[in-house]
């Protein structure tokens, strides 16, 4: 038993099963609530050297403005489940090598520094590339198990893939034999992010969420977090939410702050909603090449805007968003 | 009727796919080669991606494996755990991937350039699905240009499992029995693997190939499957439905 | 590791992951059309021997009407998952001492024999106590699992309760500790049923499924299932499957037969379409007293008609299903 | 006021339950326990039914816990693995269970009688939910009526976890620390658990009712914590919304 395989890659977060419910014992539980700013959420729920997990795909609903945020209020040293990241982490990593301290220490990679088809980050890779930022390897669905398995309340969950790779050396996870058929398994850790943001479509203000199309991980991530921020396209009454609770993924028992943020996955996309902002996530990729121009937009964009509402008029405002509602709905092409 | 290596690689990736399987695609060149199979070899393929869309009509090429266009009027928009355990299942039949490096067992290097690990030369993304995706479907295809920093006879880091060391490891190693690599697909050659060996073979040549040029662009040894055949190049209806249907804007196939 | 405490009850399903996949990768993939009738959907499907699995909760949501059919087809010596089974257990049960062979030869045991708050069926009693089934114990969430680690693609998944039981003693499962915290764990082998059957409120003929209000273990179920029966209320077109597939709970892939069955849970309740009937339900506990009476019964509402609609029938008809739906919308109580 | 011994019941499980936490319910008696605290102690108590119903506002009283009363107007309406993992998770304060038998320890047994599992004299339902929901959640509640029949010394069978064979028992054999039961109501006294031993503690017996009476249907020894409270009887106010409210059709508490 001693001589199966075993990652060599750090443990970010604590799996213990008896300790996370301790943490959700001593959440509140009532119908309370919970309507907040963005400023005032992250300010008390994102703490220096938290876990923080960010839910969504790449650039598709994502929660955008608390990102901006954590810049802004200049959180450190933060860890990060960077589960198919793609502007969340580009965003993040404009706190690392900007002369403002270091936003991320510690990354579970699962996807980083890619943008998918739009190239890689040249800032993100600066970041990581420069050994400052410890990094485990993961790949997509084995950091989905991860969350599974805290939001299931366990320690672990068995999976099939990951197996007789760097990628399992790099890991943290271990070779175990399913004691029922002697099939080997890799055995995933739970992770339980202290705080994590996700974006959904509607939301009351007790926490009770809808989310329209493709939920990626975002019904484990929701359960697995210590503490969770959501941001809504729109906040609805909860008469609504009764009225069909069928529609409701994330329930208001898992959430700690509910954030009214229009367009609040721009640049990304928000399905049924707005499509994504291409020539701006190419604008952000082509800045990064250039350290001094790249702080220039940071500060034009991030730094020296008071909130995402001031974000999106330096981006071109509702008219923009307009243009990225008639494009999510094939409208730019006569449909 | 004149084609360019890019339409050539993904024709021939679209004849690979069977009618009535099902595929676990990303964006770009897998993902227009499973659409022009649906448009004529395959047109009961059902694709999937691993963000959670389940057979949507594409209405255009999706930018992200997540965006909405990849379950527009799909029958069903589910989570990652639900697709992937969908493979985990045994349900996928094909997966298309990529990497920075392929070694000659169809290991794939998506992780990083450089020999230390905490200080890489180059970062990339790292596994994203690949590696789940190459561990539980049942055939695996890469569609790839075909040069030696590519066709490396070592990884710098095995981010995603082909054949791993050889016959038998994939199985030793605890992935379901049956699965791995199955067709490379480059700008020169349609690549298979040895039965015995699981080594890459190559299957057949480009038009206007010669198998020196291959072996040149390839940093380790190659099977070759004799007779060894031509490709057969697009046809005129492929390329008609390739350039007019499935990527009007050249997208994948360039200008 | 070897005094970690294990239940001495029989696996009446193979758990292995990887002949499941076998079993899987035989299955068709293709979008055809899979509409039949229950008769042709449970003579092709359901074959003596198998492991059989019923969705719903209790009597809500019950395919009635397949359940109905293996008994009129005379299928014997199935297996069968008991995971809060109670009218659907109670109906196979009347396959067993009464002259007409074994329908039930196994159970796995969540919640059996009882209808809640109803009382216990005096024929479900009868035929436990007589020894013929052979039963394991197990719990409600437990088979769940068990049904989760299949549509997992798993050979077994863990959990935290059963620990320390006669339930555990009884069950199957075995005392495993987690690899990275060292916190004990009960280790469930997965459960991929031969063939199972779903009651849901629309489906298309591919198979894909809606279901409103509660899923209880379905979703896994449908997944776990290496044969699918679905019933369902209402057939509707792919078209409008295609219109919202965020709503879609089982996807085609899933499943091998589609049969439409108006009011098919009768007499269980259907969320959002009528309410369960009591009257009849108690008829039924109360005639199963005398086993010859029930016998009479049986022939009546089960044997002696050719379908599911001939039941309905002799159970009130429309008249009576219309007065069910005014007591599901509480229309019954003045509203 | 006049009231039956199910209203006592009743309204004493009702006043266990804390305002602003939350509890797994199921059919009849505990689910009118949770509907009425909710109009009394506990207006914020979210109710969670384990077939998936997340606080519904119930119009009647539910038949079945997985009926369509058990989410009407809920917030969510999901499946039994979530209920029951958020229960795994810590998030459920109470839960309130059943059975045929209990012993000193609050163990429960609703799988048989007799003594030869393979040939039971009384087949029962058997766990159900109740020995996940008593594994999992914080403090398990048990409502029952008192007697020498259901109080033993010996469980015949042993479905739902209480304290096992005593302090440390749960935590030995793997259940979540900090959990097991905590109150037990009969139709004679209202039942702790003593800190030291983890028996069954007498806290308070019902008017009218004496410490002999309930020893007389205990067939185990029982703890008395002194001085021995006398149960508070209901009050107008409760009875008038248990009666008006929560069960109109006296399917609890009888006529």
């Amino acid at each position: 038993m001693n001589s199966l395989p075993q990652g060599t890659g750090a443990l970010f977060a604590d799996p213990s099963a008896n300790r996370a419910r301790e943490a959700f014992a001593a959440k509140p539980r009532a119908l309370c609530d919970k309507l907040t700013t963005v400023a005032d959420a992250v300010a008390r729920l994102v703490r220096d050297g938290d876990y923080l997990a960010i839910g969504g795909f790449g650039a598709n609903r994502l929660p955008t403005a608390v990102v901006h945020e954590v810049l802004r209020q200049g959180k450190q040293d933060l860890s990060f489940a960077g589960h198919t990241a793609t502007h969340d982490f580009q965003i993040l990593c404009a706190g690392n090598l900007t002369g403002r301290g270091r936003t991320l220490a510690k990354v579970d990679v699962a996807y980083v520094v890619g943008l998918e088809a739009r190239g890689l980050s040249p800032h993100a890779r600066r970041v990581i590339e420069s050994g400052e930022v410890e990094c485990v390897e993961w790949s997509n669905y084995t950091l989905a198990v991860r969350l599974k398995a805290a939001a299931m309340g366990l320690p672990f969950l068995p999976a099939r893939s990951l197996l007789g790779t760097d990628t399992f050396r790099h890991s943290a996870a271990k070779v175990i034999v399913c004691p029922f058929t002697g099939e080997k398994l890799v055995a995933l850790p739970a992770l339980y992010p202290d705080v994590s943001a996700i974006h959904v479509h509607e939301a009351d203000r007790y926490g009770n969420c809808r989310i329209r199309g493709t939920t990626v991980a975002d019904i484990e991530l929701a359960r697995a977090s210590k503490r969770l921020i959501i941001t809504c396209e729109r906040l609805i009454p909860n008469d609504e939410i009764r009225r069909d609770p069928t529609r409701t993924v994330i329930p208001f028992l898992c959430v700690d702050a509910v954030c009214e943020v229009h367009y609040g996955s721009y640049p990304g996309n928000m399905p049924y909603e707005y499509f994504s902002d291409e020539d701006h996530l190419r604008r952000w990729l082509t800045v990064e090449k250039d350290l001094d121009a790249y702080k220039r937009f940071l500060e034009e964009h991030v730094y020296g805007v008071k909130d995402f509402a001031e974000y999106l008029q330096r981006c071109g405002g509702l008219p923009r968003m307009q243009q990225l509602r008639q494009r999510e709905f094939l409208l730019d092409r006569g449909r | 009727m004149h084609y360019n290596p890019m339409e050539l690689m993904i024709c021939c990736a679209a004849r690979l796919l069977e009618d009535g399987k099902t595929a676990a695609v990303g964006t770009g060149v897998p993902c227009a080669a499973a659409m022009l199979a649906q448009r004529t070899c395959a047109p009961h393929l059902v694709i999937l991606f691993e963000a959670g869309g389940v057979a949507p009509q594409l209405p255009t090429m999706p930018i992200s494996v997540g965006d909405s266009r990849t379950f527009y009027r799909g029958v069903m928009a589910t989570s990652m755990c639900d697709i992937m355990e969908t493979c985990q299942r045994g349900l996928i039949d094909y997966t298309f991937l990529g990497g920075a490096q392929i070694d000659a067992h169809g290991n794939l290097n998506s992780t990083m350039i450089g020999r230390d690990y905490a200080r890489p030369d180059v970062r990339l993304p790292g596994s994203g699905g690949a590696n789940d995706l190459a561990s539980l479907c049942w055939r695996i295809l890469v569609v790839t240009i075909h040069d030696r920093r590519r066709f490396v006879e070592r990884l710098d880091f095995l981010t995603t499992p082909g054949y791993l060391s050889g016959p038998g490891a994939r199985e030793a190693a605890g992935l379901p029995p049956g699965t791995g690599p199955y067709r490379v697909i480059t700008d020169l050659a349609v690549i298979g693997y040895h039965e015995q060996t699981k080594r890459m073979e190559v299957l057949s040549l480009h038009p206007g190939v010669g198998l020196e040029k291959v072996r040149e662009a390839t940093g380790f040894e190659l099977h070759v499957r004799e007779p060894l055949a031509v490709t057969e190049p697009p046809t005129e209806a492929e390329l008609r439905i390739l350039r007019e249907e499935v990527d009007p804007h050249r997208y994948c196939i360039g200008r």
